[in-house]
């Protein structure tokens, strides 16, 4: 039964690549990024869990609990993505700044002009 | 349970990447968030559940939200063109002022206005900068092919302003204008009295007589009279709407020189960024409202005469 | 242990305190220096004594979190160390407090990716280190740069979210993390679940280790940067996804993928950067170039093979940092090449652009000569040997181009504009060929002096300058599609990129 | 129009095709994969974990004493996010005219003042509680600092500004950052006896509450920094 819950978070990994391949605004882009690491996330905990596992806290028979291993990494992991959310709006709202669009085509058109204006 | 809770993450998932607004695209991660956070717990990780709580569903959001909160606001950048839109005493003013408040109120958003030069239109329209241009905007003006034009309000006069004594010289012209000279081709015979359709473009009907001159451009109306003052320019092209503007910044021994000749005829109106089709709807349909109720004429008459 | 403690925690103290107390930022840099090479000097002793170690921080046993020493973290770790020191010449001071701090949290990062023998711990630092890159290479807020970190930072996070999915197959499947443990533990195991794990890792890593499909951020990345920040990207930044590649070897053979890959990186990083016009561009395409010889040489599977690519890793990181810091103490990185005349480069430059050029095209005794030639005695198929011979040509090419642009056409400058930190590092790169030389122990290298050996490797640049007198004016005129290297195109060439590896793994 | 040739139809299709290839050759993986009921590292954490006595939360043994050194590149990479939001704070404010409160409803001010006291405790609490039950310093930080949210909700940001100067806030951070960098060494050089012989617990409190006060100062200047920024993009 967690192999299907895990296969859905793929299903949502899939989902949300596709919506950060295929979104032209860079702020749905940054959103499609967040379910993907979400669903990630998600899918460390629920691929190795077993039906019927408990919270490991307190000390009793050791089979009855999950796996403490892939929820402390899970965390970890949380908090990376959560530099990487801060880091990606940051520079999303400098681009803004600059531009004042959040289409991405026409901010790799912008770029790519004032860099050859600078080096030429 | 885990598995019902699943499909309605991925159901979540599939409705954030279809919110047209991204306001109602962030809180639904946020709901996102919160779902998973409930599945942690359900799974026997309620140190990551309350993790995700915090920082997912809380922390996120909140950053999200705050990078994002004007966006209940109807950005309108504009050229300052009195009578149309124009800041006096500190206070906005205008025909177009009017309008677009009135939209605002229907739509339910704050309207903001920003005042640029004409040339920075261009960059400005699109994105989340500015939903609206506006200030004596003729449809077309910006050739960028993701702008959408919404119906025109008025007709204008497109006319020449030449100093009698000053044949000869070269020929002030703003970039709007420049713009309606590329159109060539695609010109309309004024004889042929065609009725006339709201949004379309009249077009400058002896614009030839704007070819064999010597054009120089000015990007705002206030250095082309200056120029014009100072004798470097002999004549100037533009819209009514501008000309009378300028008529007042002309020197006044100047002025009675000058004289007035009609070229053609434009038509003013709004443009809207192609990526907001509601928005240009919602605009039509209210311009369309206002000239059924004659609330536009009595506008016209209240500014322009 | 202590090796890896005393590294971080000098790294990490020197920027914090130049974060505090802004003023000796400097000071505090060189002192972060001083201890992470006395915990390199610590681990080379501890190498010397009793060969490879794997030790599990904190004594807590089977618990922790391993870390190794052996070649590979000695060779990347002298890396660091060393491009540390020229780096830190280079800036002499300039520079504001918050850019040292950055600058010492890469060193940090990077130094502990070398110790790291532990999946998860692979993926923190390697986390860290490119969160830590992205702000660098937008540090000077020009909205080229902010793209492309903006690029990298969502191309690397989807990356290390397919690592992280890998990450959880393979632990279902083995049950470890350690690196020691997980292989003895899936010893003999070759099922569907473990392959695509383990290729979904690989796929991750390779976004980071700037082979082709997968990292196509790098270009602009390395190209837009300031220069020091290109020089330490491209020098040791990128290596520590190819430390994860060579990490993760130990858990399966990878067959014929890692050749495949090399043999793709090498040769499309080599037309590229012979496409390019642009100094700096040239050099990051070449960065994706070599690093097809280091997958070749993890790809061979022997452990020889994996010390040439060790080797060529830190020969690289050496001798690329010191072309993009020749061409950025000249501030040419970013001009266009075709017009050389109208630039002038001072004579450190110059030098120090012919040092890095003899030692990227593989002349003997210059340094990469050692790691390509030993590289080449473990290669057993005949493709990859052509593989190689036109890596050889294509690099030759485009060096010779470049060299003749900056060098012959080119001006030089008064001698007051001179590099002193350049050409001490130039100095530094042409003696550690010999280095090698000693250290290769004199078996292997009177095998490697051999005349025919020579006669290859000396014969390929100039064949590379036959063929670029004859066609150069053709290669002048393309210049490198910017097609593959927008975001979504980049993004979708990495799913492509996993999928091709799947396809691989699964068939060959 | 920049798509080359290569229109945007024939980009979706192959996006949804290499995409979906990628979720089915996974998908198929967790299926065929077996997950083995012995010989993993997670029984014997548990183990172990429920050995110590001071501890019942073996997830907080994981991260917080057996793999400490990852909570600490953890920590670094949060750090490194809230410099580099520090470094990009000097970017001028939006140039549009906004109001100072963000929001000006009375219920939501009281509210807001009602509920950042107890934030702040509960932030604390779960500080305190680490090692028995879920939280962590880390969870802890983030409560707390957005219990500054709440703050500035009620009293405005030009408030929540003075409140907090920045200067003394990213001084007390780094503090707290090397503070749990030295626990770190001391942990890994002498695990036995901190954890063992000193009952281990009065350092993991502290060092909680380190981790803690440095994640609520970041969380802090992040929040401040959107504040500050807020409607940019």
């Amino acid at each position: 039964m967690s192999n299907f819950a895990a296969t859905i978070t793929i299903i949502i990994v899939v989902v949300g690549a596709i919506g950060l391949i295929l979104k032209k605004n860079l702020l749905m882009k940054l959103l499609s990024l967040s379910i993907v690491n979400t669903a990630t996330i998600l899918f460390f905990v629920l691929v190795v869990y077993r039906p019927g596992d408990r919270a490991p806290i307190g000390p009793e028979t050791v089979s009855q609990y999950a796996d403490p291993l892939p929820q402390a990494l899970v965390l970890t992991s949380i908090v990376i993505n959560f530099g990487v959310l801060a880091l990606s709006l940051l520079f999303t709202m400098v681009l803004v700044k600059r531009y004042h669009t959040l289409d991405l085509g026409k901010i790799e058109k912008f770029v790519k002009e004032e860099f050859e204006e600078e080096k030429s | 349970m885990l598995i019902l809770f699943s499909l309605l993450l991925l159901g979540l998932a599939l409705a954030v990447l279809m919110q047209e607004r991204l306001l109602n695209a962030v809180i639904l991660l946020g709901v996102f968030s919160l779902l998973s956070s409930v599945i942690y717990f359900l799974v026997g990780a309620p140190d990551v559940a309350v993790t995700e709580g915090a920082i997912g569903v809380a922390f996120v959001t909140f950053i999200y939200v705050l990078a994002l909160s004007d966006q209940g606001k109807l950005h309108v950048i504009a050229e300052e063109v009195p009578p149309f839109l124009f800041q006096e005493k500190g206070e906005l003013q205008g025909l177009e002022l009017e309008l677009l408040r009135g939209f605002a109120k229907e739509v339910n958003l704050e309207l903001e206005v920003e005042f640029v030069a004409s040339d920075e239109l261009n960059s400005l329209i699109g994105g989340r900068r500015a939903d609206v241009i506006a200030g004596a905007y003729f449809p077309g003006y910006i050739p960028e092919q993701d702008l959408n034009n919404t119906r025109s309000f008025n007709k204008a006069q497109l006319s020449r302003v030449v100093c009698s004594e000053m044949e000869g010289r070269r020929t002030g012209i703003l970039p709007e204008v420049e713009f309606l000279k590329s159109q060539k081709g695609s010109e309309i015979d004024m004889e042929e009295e065609s009725p006339f359709k709201v949004g379309e473009m009249r077009r400058i009907t002896r614009h030839q007589d704007l070819e064999q001159e010597e054009l120089v451009r000015f990007n705002s109306l206030d250095r082309m009279v200056d120029a014009y003052n100072r004798g470097e320019i002999g004549a100037f092209v533009a819209d009514s709407g501008r000309v009378s503007n300028a008529l007042y910044k002309i020197n006044t021994p100047l002025r009675e020189k000058s004289q007035i000749v009609a070229l053609g005829e434009v038509e003013y109106g709004f443009a809207v960024s192609s990526d907001e089709s509601d928005l240009l709807g919602d605009l039509d349909g209210y311009l369309e409202r206002l000239e059924r109720s004659d609330r536009i004429s009595e506008l016209l008459d209240k500014y322009l005469r | 242990m202590i090796g890896l403690l005393a590294g971080v925690t000098s790294y990490i103290f020197a920027g914090i305190l130049s974060l505090l107390f802004s003023r000796y930022r400097y000071w505090f840099s060189l002192l972060g220096w001083l201890g992470a090479s006395s915990g390199l000097a610590w681990s080379v002793i501890l190498f010397r004594d009793s060969g490879p170690v794997i030790s599990s921080l904190g004594s807590w046993g089977k618990l922790g979190i391993d870390i190794k020493i052996d070649e590979t973290t000695l060779l990347f770790a002298s890396l660091v160390v060393a491009l540390n020191l020229f780096t830190l010449l280079y800036l002499r001071g300039r520079r504001e407090g918050t850019f040292y701090a950055l600058y010492n949290f890469l060193l940090t990062s990077v130094y502990s990716v070398a110790f790291a023998h532990d999946l998860f711990n692979l993926y923190v630092t390697i986390e860290f280190m490119s969160l830590v890159a992205i702000l660098l290479i937008g540090y000077e807020r020009k909205a080229y740069q902010i793209y492309a970190g903006a690029k990298y930072l969502l191309i690397s996070s989807l990356a290390m979210s397919l690592y992280l999915i890998g990450l959880g197959l393979v632990y279902r499947v083995g049950g470890y993390l350690r690196i020691g443990e997980l292989a003895r533990s899936l010893e003999g195991n070759t099922g569907f679940s473990l392959t695509l794990g383990l290729g979904l890792m690989v796929a991750g890593l390779a976004v980071k280790g700037g082979i082709f499909l997968f990292s196509m951020w790098l270009p602009d990345a390395h190209s837009y940067s300031e220069t020091v920040v290109s020089a330490l990207l491209s020098g040791m930044a990128i290596k520590s996804g190819l430390i994860g590649i060579i990490r993760l070897s130990e858990l399966v053979d990878w067959g014929q993928l890692l050749l495949v890959l090399g043999a793709v990186t090498g040769i499309m990083g080599a037309l590229f950067a012979l496409m390019s016009d642009r100094p700096k561009k040239v050099l990051a395409y070449s960065t994706i170039s070599q690093v097809g010889y280091i997958l070749l040489g993890i790809g061979t599977g022997t452990s020889a093979g994996i010390l040439a690519a060790s080797l060529h890793l830190l020969f690289h990181g050496l001798f690329k940092a010191l072309l993009f810091l020749s061409v950025g103490a000249a501030g040419v990185g970013g001009k266009d090449i075709s017009g050389a005349e109208d630039l002038s480069l001072p004579f450190t430059s110059k030098a120090g652009l012919l040092v890095g050029s003899l030692s990227i095209m593989a002349i003997p005794p210059f340094n990469k000569y050692f790691s390509k030639a030993l590289l080449a005695e473990q290669v057993n198929q005949e493709w990859v040997w052509l593989v190689m011979l036109a890596m050889g040509l294509g690099t030759a090419m485009y060096t010779l181009k470049l060299n003749w642009a900056l060098i012959v056409e080119s001006r030089t400058e008064e001698f007051s504009k001179n590099d002193p930190s350049v050409g001490a590092f130039t100095v530094a790169v042409a003696l550690s060929g010999f280095v090698a030389w000693v250290m290769l122990g004199t078996t292997n290298t009177v095998h490697l002096f051999a005349l025919n050996h020579l006669a290859v490797y000396i014969s390929i640049p100039l064949v590379g300058g036959l063929v670029l007198l004859g066609f150069g004016k053709r290669f002048s005129e393309l210049s490198p599609p910017s097609f593959p290297f927008k975001l979504d195109n980049a993004m979708i060439s990495l799913f492509f990129g996993f999928v091709l590896i799947e396809i691989i793994l699964l068939i060959v | 129009m920049e798509m080359d040739n290569f229109s945007f139809s024939v980009k979706k299709t192959f996006t949804v095709i290499i995409v979906s290839l990628f979720g089915g050759l996974t998908i198929s993986a967790v299926f065929l994969g077996r997950s083995p009921d012995t010989a993993r590292i997670g029984r014997l954490y548990l183990e172990r974990g429920f050995e110590l006595e001071n501890i019942s939360n073996t997830v907080f043994g994981v991260y917080g004493m057996f793999r400490f050194y990852d909570t600490l590149l953890e920590l670094m990479i949060f750090s490194t996010a809230v410099l580099g939001i520090t470094i990009f704070s000097d970017l001028e404010p939006s140039t549009r005219t906004r109001g100072e409160q963000m929001i000006e409803s009375h219920v939501v001010t009281a509210s807001a003042s009602f509920l950042y006291p107890i934030m702040a405790v509960f932030g604390l609490y779960l500080a305190f509680s680490a090692h028995l039950g879920p939280g962590g310093g880390f969870a802890a930080g983030v409560i707390g600092g957005s219990g500054i949210l709440f703050l500035a909700l009620s009293k405005g940001a030009e408030e929540m500004g003075r409140r907090f100067n920045e200067h003394t806030m990213k001084r007390v951070e780094y503090i707290a950052l090397v503070f749990a960098m030295l626990a770190m060494v001391l942990g890994i050089l002498f695990p036995k006896l901190i954890f063992e012989d000193l009952q281990g617990i009065g350092v993991i409190i502290v060092v909680n509450m380190a981790i803690g006060l440095k994640v609520f100062i970041g969380t802090w200047a992040i929040l401040h920094f959107f504040v500050k920024h807020r409607g940019e993009v």
